[in-house]
Parts: structure tokens; C-alpha cells; sequence
């Protein structure tokens, strides 16, 4: 169809990342801004946004119905696709690039483009370390865990006091909503706020800018439409890192 | 193209800013995107339906987009009660509360939580893909009368809004009058289905949804030209606008007032460009034009 | 692109030479056209609706394309009994006679004058802009079952073309079935409208008309998809269809068949584009894919 | 609206051209080839095709109801125009036009267009000569009438034998049905049938060719779609000059 209904896609091939990730690449490429992302119907199971690790994959964390369901998923087995949606991350020359566990994906095709001068990487462990080969070629990786099996023990946040922040035109942050947060409380202090980005994580039905789902307090702008790629100073005063809404419209607590 | 004269708007009970609403289910979830949609040109806006109970609504997809409309089943998924308290920034500003229920008694209880908060009340007598809601109860002229009384005792102006999937809309709309409705907002979404060829089943997690979008506006004014000749409460249109000539044209057929969905989704700032288009100094006044494609 | 292997189709009691067939009230006013649709690549063709007396249709305008469908209303013109006449050079050919009348004796005596003349007949129960005809019948279920039978009786294949405007298209299909109907077919077009704004009146002479084409496929789909959970007679499909996609979409909601019409607005080749798409040596066998996107 | 739905038109002129012929000028022209229609809508009344006979008009002959309408229409007043439709006139270097009556129409705009050497005029009377000013400034006009009161007395038909019909590269013939069935026997008794092309009158609701009434035997053509214009080779063999059918489909002799 030529429409905006689901693209049919095979999976091709599955990588295990992490214990916990995984990679599902498929036949065909979509062209995508890094940051925007695609809602991945599972069929029979539901429909999901994910952020596109590259052309032709996604890259998923186990967390609920829908992603089990794609984990059991094979090599052969159909995919509905719909997107790629939202703004992605605005161009810079010299990016700094923070990531949080399963939030590597979305960073990892701007680390491609060739644009982001450092990485600072977290996970909870050594082995949950996403995308860390892959980084490495392309770019300056920095390492936290909280663990401390690997780089520096200890919130990803803290590795920025070892950087010197004017170096970078812009910041672009994926991680859980907690560790986003006080990266926006550490650029914030730092007056770098207005350099950053983050990619938000919010419930949405439809992922093109009409049911509402997504929307955010207090602007009313929706994560689908209008992001998932938020300025810092937008979210500063909002619901970020406060609550979100969950599939009812009933807000809960991050 | 026609333009209209600016002045005041009393349609249905309530003082709008314009001619165009904000149709229910379209960026209604919260307070804020309400908020947003006002500051963006709504004359009114009418909020996502809210329930007896929180519904979670249909797994996805919910929503597709098709070539010349929107085909979803979100399955009426809302806070219920709660959402109450996201109007509380919006008071005494054009707000419409959506509302559904399975019988009078859930009507009136929803409506009940929203007396004195808001305008009116929408009864979301049509949506076309949840089950014991919506179109199920609406293509009842009997149901649909009992459900507009239970909500007009509440004290709010009752909007009903009617499914078109119905062999005689006009029966539904006399219903809905008889029952002491303030207006009748005409029409809902068309039942739709679209399937994927490449995975073998329907698109929509809910397999049955709702068409909208520019594919049914000529069945949106077919709907509001047969009403106009069969109740003598307001009309207000929905279905497809998307120009300020699609306005004018339903206003034509009968509407008093517009609502405006998936035009949001080809932009945004639809409601301020339809306004800037629609409304001049010099047009006509909008009492000449409602209804003047009859006789 | 899901493609069809090349086979013997017949449905509904007719030997088709694929699963295209012209729809009715398309190019099927003369017999010459609608040899010539069978030359450019139609399976089968529907005639012009033929009623009981000649009829001029209605004032113009009588069709406007709208940018995705056209709305019409003909007024169902005909030559009445001098079309038999018409299709003498068309024996033996995949023609299948539509037919109308206000009552069972009409379409009765209608029926009986292509007995023996065509390969079956399709009972326009479903026709929204002719008064006491067409659809006035095809939402009553007696009605819808009394017509098929007293066509039934005059031994032609009784093919039953629905209506959408009715609240539920499954009691009128499976009315159809009780009658004898050899095929449903789904579905004729929506009742709509459009104005002029700047004449200030509806475009159509009639005022009222049919929305057809892609606009609509979607509510075909649906219509079709519901029908095959309703009924056991092959149900054929017709909508909006313009892709041989569409084709695999309205044969996996549950069409043996489809009918095309409007689409001949945009190209005349049609039939042909879509034969060239839809078969294909290694393709999937028809019954494979017809209703496989249920269950 | 931007569609195929009736643009509305205001009348600005009406010019009486003959004592039942007159030309309806309006506010908005139709870019067009000569010999293409429109529908022209008489609101409340019907609607009938009507060949343009410049980018902002069409002239008329007072035949039924819906023209009748129209004549009782003035300044101001609005119609509805659809179209234009149709193919026109094959474009030729050097044509020879033939036009009976109301005929000269379209065959204006393609006098107009330069292209015509030579212009029969037929009529029944002086004057009925239709556009006589205009057509002489621009081609080498010769005149019949049937009853002599001007040019030859006589159908235009017996003007061809006058002429060196090598000359023309292309012949177009508009004019009452009758008439023109005769220059088709004439053209192919002098062997020029291939160069000629027909512009053909028949009963039609849609205009765009879907609803089949204007079809032709047995090729099942369209007269508003596939023509109004058609070879002379095409209709030879056809319905052309022996009957057409009514607005029910029912054939009349013509």
C-alpha cells in the first residue's frame, strides 16, 4: 500500500546485544533522521515505537507484552511497519552523545553520521553495555556502570565533570527517564542546557500526532509528533522526569 | 469563496470563539493539549470520551493513516473520573466533555462529574468499534433519547453526537431531540477496515475502526442536509473538513458550527488557517448562509 | 506484491475469464461498450441497471469527481425491455444482467426477459438515490428476500448487490441468502452529498447521490469482511477497487470476485493493468487467499 | 473546490449572435484545444454539454429545456462549468474547416488558432450565418445557404466540390448530423477520409466517461471521452448519420 499503513517487512536477522537486548534487522531500509523512530506492529500482540538502530533494524529491550513477543520471534517471521515519525535530533558538528542502557540505540546512527566527538556510555554492568564495539570505532567512548566492572563506577551523570563542556555545539541524551533527569539538572547547572536534546520515552497509540496520548505537561506538545526529541529547555519546566501517563491517560509516577 | 462576518458564536448552549471545534478523540487526552489547541485557533474544543470506568482501549495498531483519511479503533481508552481534574485550568474557557457509558445511568453518572465544570456534555453515541458503547447504543432512537435525558437532568447543554452508520440518521436525530438535546453533532466515523496484504489480517489491532478524514466529508454533509431538514435544534458538522470551503459548504448543508479531527494531522495550525481563510470584515453574515442550500 | 496463479474462475454460478468484473452503471449502457470492456481485459461485465419501463435518469448534473471517488445519481436510466436487444451480439459471454424493480413481481418480470440471454442477474437492491427503488428495498430484509426469490424462480443466477447505508449489512446479506442468492455483492455505493458553494445548492441534480471509489474501499473491505462471517454464498466485492492490490485486499477480506467501476474514470485500461499485476504463473492459488484474514 | 466538481461562473456578456444562437461570456476562462466541452450546469434546471467557443464562452442554439433556461438568464447571473472534456481537433497546418449552423462553435477557437486555410459556412439562411465577422478576419470564408440569400444556394456539402482538396492537411467538420454524414460521403468519394475528423453530438450525463450513455456502435467509443472528435475512418462504419439513443438509452433515427 502507498499509503501510511503498516510496510510489511521480513526479519532477517536477530543479534543478541545484551542479556536483555536485541537486535532484529529487516529486508528493507527505511530512510530516517537519527532520533525518529517507527511503531512495530506485532502482529496479534500489539503495536509498538521503537527507535530505528540503523536503516533496516530496531533494537529492543525486553520490558512488556509486546517486546516477549518479539523476542520469540525468528528469522523469516513478519513485521508490520509504520513510520519513520517524529523530529529526531538536530544536526551539530562537535556532538557529546549520552546514553543510557537501551538508549544507545537511537544515538547509535549519529555516532555513524560521524558528528559525535564523545560517547559517555552507562549500564548497570559490563555486559549490559550496548552497541560498546560499534561506538568504539567511531568515536571517543566513555564508560560508567554502576557496578564498576567496567569504566568508571558509578551514574553515566557524573562522568560529565570530567569533560569540557564548551567543546560541544550540541548534547544529545537517551537513557531512562531518572538518569535523563539529572543529566538536565547537570547541564542545567553547568549552563549548557540550551546545547541539549533528549529523546523521550512516552506512551502512544497512534505515533503521528493525533490521539494524544503522548502529550506532555505543560505545553501540550506530543512526544510523537513534536519530538520524541525534546530541547532541554523545554522539558525543564514540564512533567519530565516527574510522571507520564500510562495507556488510560492516568498519570504515574517516574 | 464565501467568507463570513465575525461575531458571536452561541451554538448548543455555548459561547464559542469561532465556528470551529475541536472534535472529540483528536488531542483531547489532557488539559494541556486542550489548552494548546485553543491557543492554536479553536473556536471550542471537545475533550477524548470519557468513560464510567479507565479503559486502557484496543492493542495497536490504533491508528493508520490512508490516502485520503484516518482509519483507527482506539477503543474509547481514558481516565475516566480522573480526567476531571485536568479541566481544572480551562474553566470557564469553550470546553466540551466527550462521554460515554452503556446505559443512561453511566451517562448521567460521567455527565454528573462534569456539571458546572464544563459547557456541555458530548454523548458519544457512535463510535463505531467498542463493544456495549458508542454506535451500539446510538442506532437505538429509544437508547439514544433515554442517554440524552439522563444527561440533560444533569443541568449541562447535551450535544449527541450521531453515528452514520445507521440506515435512517434522521430517526436517530429526532431521538436525540426528543430527549431535550441542546445540539446534534453529525457525524462520527464511518466503519472501516482496512487489511494488510503482506501480513494477512486486518491493519487495526481491533480489526474493525472508524474511517475519517477528507474520504467521508460528502457523506458528513449528506448526513447534516437530511438532519437539517428533520430536527430544528443546532447541527454541528464533523466529518473531513479540512478548508475553510469545506466549512462554508457544511454550514450550507445545515451546520451551525464545524468540529475538526484528522485535519490535525496534515497540520496542526489547521484551525488558525482555516480561520484566517474563513472569516472577513466584508462576508456574509453566518445566519444567511446556515441551511441555504435547501429549497 | 501477493499475485494469483491463472485458473478457471467461476463464482456465483457464472464461468468468468478472471476475477474482474465490470460493475454495473459503468460503461454498460450499450452492448457495444460492453464488448469492449471484455476486449480491454474485464473477466465479466455487469450491464446498466434495466428496470420494468424506460426511464430518463435524473436532471444533471448527474456525476461530479470528487478528488478521491465520484459522487453520482443517475436516476437509474434505462431502455428497459429494448436492452435485450443489446445483447444479442454478447451470447455466450460472461454478461451478467442488472436488474431492478419496485416490487418481487417487477423483478420477476424483468429477470424473465434474460432468461436464458445472460449468464445471471444482479438484483440492484441497493441504488441510494431512486426513489421506491434500489436501496428503498435492499434495507427492508423481507423485501431483499422476497426480490431474490422471485428471481430465483426464473432460473437465472440470482446475484444480491447490498447497500452499505443500512445499520447492519449482515441481516440484509443473510436475507439474500434465505432468498436463494447465488452471490452477495458488496456493496453498492454510499449515500453522500456534496454542495456547490459558490450556487449555494447540491451539485447533483438530485441533490442526494453515491460516493464510489477509493474513498470508499475501506468501508467495502468491511462490509465484505462482515458479510463472510454472516453468510456461505461467495460474496464479490466491490468498492473502490483500482489496484490489483486492492483485489488481493477485498479477496482476503472474503471476495471470490470483484467489481470495478469508478476506477474505469482514471483509466480505461484498468482491467488489463490489473490482469497484468494480480496473475502470476507462481503466484497463490485463489482459494488460498479469499477470507484468509480471518480467524 | 480544487476537484472535478462544478466551477462556479458569473455571466458578464450574452451576445445575441443570431436570431437563436447567443453567446454566453463569463468571468473565468478555461484553458482548452479547440473542440473540447464543457457540462454546463443551468441551476435547477439540467445540465448539458457545450463546446467552449473561446477560453470564456459558449455559444448556444435554443433547442429545449436546459438551453431555454439559459437564454432566460442574464448579466450577473451564475452557472456551474465542469470540464473542459474531450479530445479536440488533431492539430494540422493547413485546415479546411466545414461547419453547419450552430457547428461553427468550436470550430472558432481553432479558426482562431490560425491553422484554418479555407472555412465553409453553411446555413439555412443569411441570417443564421454563425460568427461570419469573425471567422472572415481571420480565413478565407465561403458561404452557402439553403435558400440562396447569401453564398451559394445549396448545403455547404456542394462547396467541397469546388476545391483543391490536396491542399489541406486536415479536415474538421461540425454541424448538424444530417449534414455531416453527407461531407463523409463526400470525403470518401474524393478520397480525402483519412484527413477528416468529426465533431460529434450526442445525448451524455457524465461528460467523463464513465456512465456509458454517449457510446457509440458498434465500437463502443465514447463521444465525451474517447471524442466528441472523431476520424472520419472511425465512423464510417457506426450509428454516425442513422441514429443515436435518448437519455433512457432507447435508439432514435436521426
Amino acid at each position: 500500500m502507498a499509503d501510511g499503513t503498516p510496510v510489511t517487512v521480513t526479519i532477517t536477522r536477530i543479534l543478541n546485544e545484551t542479556p536483555n537486548i536485541r537486535s532484529f534487522f529487516f529486508d528493507q531500509p527505511f530512510v530516517f533522521n537519527p532520533g525518529q523512530f517507527v511503531m512495530v506492529w506485532v502482529p496479534g500482540v500489539d503495536e509498538i515505537p521503537m527507535a530505528l538502530s540503523s536503516l533496516n533494524s530496531i533494537t529492543v529491550q525486553k520490558v512488556g507484552d509486546a517486546t516477549s513477543a518479539l523476542f520469540s520471534m525468528k528469522r523469516g517471521d513478519k513485521l508490520g511497519i509504520r513510520g519513520p515519525f517524529g523530529n529526531g535530533f538536530t544536526h551539530g558538528e562537535k556532538v557529546l552523545a549520552i546514553a543510557g542502557g537501551v538508549g544507545a540505540a537511537p544515538l547509535l546512527p549519529l555516532v555513524k553520521a560521524d558528528c559525535v566527538m564523545t560517547m559517555l556510555l552507562g549500564a548497570k554492568t559490563e555486559s549490559e553495555l550496548l552497541f560498546l564495539d560499534q561506538l568504539d570505532e567511531c568515536t571517543d567512548v566513555v564508560i560508567a556502570t554502576d557496578d564498576g566492572s567496567q569504566g568508571n563506577k558509578g551514574f553515566v551523570t557524573t562522568l560529565l565533570d570530567d569533560l569540557n563542556l564548551a567543546l560541544y555545539d550540541r548534547i544529545a541524551v537517551c537513557g531512562p527517564e531518572v538518569m535523563m533527569r539529572s543529566v538536565l539538572a547537570k547541564v542545567t547547572e553547568k549552563g549548557v542546557l540550551h546545547k541539549t536534546e533528549f529523546s523521550l520515552h512516552r506512551y502512544m497509540k497512534c505515533g503521528m500526532g493525533v490521539c494524544g496520548s503522548c502529550c506532555i505537561d505543560p505545553s501540550g506538545l506530543r512526544v510523537c509528533r513534536d519530538g520524541p526529541v525534546f530541547s532541554g529547555t523545554i522539558l525543564q519546566k514540564s512533567e519530565f522526569g516527574h510522571y507520564m501517563r500510562d495507556a488510560s491517560g492516568r498519570k504515574k509516577s517516574i | 469563496m464565501v467568507t463570513i462576518r465575525p461575531g458571536p458564536v452561541n451554538v448548543g448552549g455555548v459561547e464559542l470563539q469561532n465556528h470551529l471545534l475541536l472534535a472529540a478523540g483528536v488531542l483531547g487526552t489532557t488539559g494541556a493539549s486542550l489548552s494548546r489547541m485553543l491557543l492554536l485557533g479553536a473556536g471550542g474544543v471537545v475533550t477524548k470520551s470519557i468513560g464510567p470506568l479507565p479503559k486502557e482501549g484496543h492493542s495497536g495498531p490504533c491508528l493508520v493513516a490512508l490516502e485520503d483519511g484516518l482509519l483507527n479503533a482506539m477503543g474509547l481508552p481514558n481516565p475516566s473520573k480522573e480526567f476531571v481534574d485536568e479541566l481544572a485550568p480551562l474553566a470557564k474557557k469553550p470546553v466540551v466533555a466527550s462521554i460515554f457509558g452503556g446505559n443512561p445511568e453511566e451517562f448521567a453518572e460521567v455527565a454528573g462529574w462534569f456539571s458546572g465544570k464544563v459547557a456541555a456534555a458530548e454523548l458519544n453515541l457512535s463510535c463505531p468499534h467498542a463493544e456495549g458503547y458508542g454506535a451500539a447504543i446510538g442506532s437505538d432512537p429509544a437508547l439514544v433519547e433515554a442517554c440524552t435525558r439522563a444527561v440533560v437532568r444533569t443541568g449541562l447543554p447535551a450535544w449527541v453526537k450521531l453515528t452514520p452508520n445507521v440506515t435512517d440518521i434522521t430517526a436517530i436525530g429526532k431521538a436525540a431531540e426528543k430527549g431535550g438535546a441542546s445540539a446534534i453533532v453529525a457525524v462520527n466515523t464511518v466503519k472501516a477496515m482496512r487489511i494488510s496484504t503482506g501480513l494477512r489480517r486486518p491493519v487495526l489491532g481491533n480489526r474493525y475502526g472508524g474511517l475519517s478524514g477528507t474520504a467521508i466529508f460528502p457523506i458528513a454533509v449528506r448526513c447534516v442536509y437530511e438532519l437539517y431538514e428533520a430536527v430544528k435544534v443546532p447541527i454541528i458538522g464533523c466529518g473531513g473538513v479540512s478548508t475553510a470551503d469545506n466549512v462554508v459548504e457544511l454550514m450550507m448543508a445545515g451546520a451551525s458550527a464545524v468540529e475538526i479531527g484528522s485535519a490535525v494531522h496534515g497540520d496542526i495550525q489547521v484551525f488558525e488557517k482555516i480561520r484566517a481563510a474563513l472569516y472577513a470584515k466584508d462576508g456574509v453574515m453566518a445566519s444567511e448562509i446556515v441551511g441555504c442550500a435547501h429549497g
